[in-house]
């Protein structure tokens, strides 16, 4: 098993009603089966995209990237920076 | 690169300024009020900060690279920015000014697909709207 | 347009400052003294007058008829401009970047072009060159 | 016959020794004709190009373009604005 910090922002945050949570997930796994998990384990996020926006340790990801022990896991919503 | 503060154009024009670099060309993006924006009293951003940090420095190396004598500065709002204040502020300082206008436009339009940022319009009536650039904002406060 | 004193961005910026136009590109050309510059001290900036005000009218004109809801504002100086010191200022705001970016590129190609504007650089050494930007400089001082 | 106001600047200016000079011209003329005038009978013009940039009544003209009686003609060293 690995332990995943899972961040949300903005609107998700708002969603999920926190900015962060732990979540235990057999490995190997993808940033795909954590949103998985993460949707059907965490109160409120349900309401999440099931292919959000998502960065692995401050980058950019594809949801099919793989995620290790102590990774933070960020989902994004759209960006609107600038 | 991230702040509360307002933006100065002076600021980011002396950072980059240097004697051997003649073209400069400074970008701002201001909250707008127009016509089309209904009542827009100002915008609220947020980021996720290590990461628009991080991402910020990989753009700007980015740049560097591919206009190796170019000199960039950014600065990025965080908070409550009001109509007509600047959320963004980009200088590229070149020794030409084809460089100038290149460098800044690049780094405009990576920030602006690349950073984890996001906005809030807060409205003179009240409601509050996430703004998706992508596609339509949607309502999360009082209408 | 034409003037003796310092070009302030803060106050160019403010001329084209509006609600309605959330993108501002502004341009500073400033006098080098790079490595290749052999001891630039300054330019001695002078201009057929009544033609260069003309001039800058019919680019502006031309640039809102492309760009119709951009705001503009040019400032070139005459006379003796140190180095470091801008010699032309340029402010476009538009209502998104695209337009900001084009118009203020498109008014400092055509001002480069068709300014009737002349430049005598003034070096450490004492010697004094008209600049031909298409050609070598002549010397016409003691070198 | 035409009088035309010819205007000289930065170099030129020194070349001739003077910023305006009058000149009468026989009608119809060019520009070019105003030019080859300038250089037979200026003290100094003789120095100026054969072809330089060149302005009628503040807008630039090419050398083949008409003069009339009242014209300001001005000849452009190479342009170095911005």
């Amino acid at each position: 098993m690995g332990q995943i910090r899972l961040k949300f922002f903005a609107r998700y945050a708002e969603l999920v009603g926190a900015e962060e949570r732990e979540l235990s997930v057999a490995l190997p796994a993808t940033v795909a089966d954590v949103v998985r998990l993460a949707r059907d384990e965490i109160p409120g996020a349900a309401a999440l995209p099931e292919r959000p926006l998502a960065a692995v340790n401050l980058r950019h990801v594809r949801l099919d990237a793989p995620v290790a022990d102590g990774d933070e896991v960020a989902l994004l919503p759209p960006l609107a920076g600038g | 690169m991230l702040s509360k503060d307002p933006i100065s154009p002076a600021a980011l024009l002396a950072e980059v300024a240097a004697p051997e670099l003649g073209g400069t060309c400074l970008f701002l993006g201001t909250v707008r009020d127009g016509p089309e924006d209904s009542g827009i009293t100002g915008i609220e951003y947020s980021a996720y900060e290590a990461m628009a940090m991080a991402e910020v420095q990989w753009i700007l190396g980015e740049a560097r690279r591919r206009w190796p004598a170019t000199r960039i500065a950014v600065r990025h709002r965080l908070g409550l920015v009001a109509t007509e204040e600047a959320s963004i502020g980009i200088a590229a300082a070149a020794p030409h000014r084809d460089e100038a206008f290149a460098a800044c436009r690049y780094v405009i339009e990576q920030v602006k697909q690349r950073l984890p940022v996001w906005k809030k319009e807060l409205r003179a009536d009240g409601s509050v709207l996430w703004v998706d650039p992508q596609g339509r904002p949607a309502v999360v406060g009082p209408a």
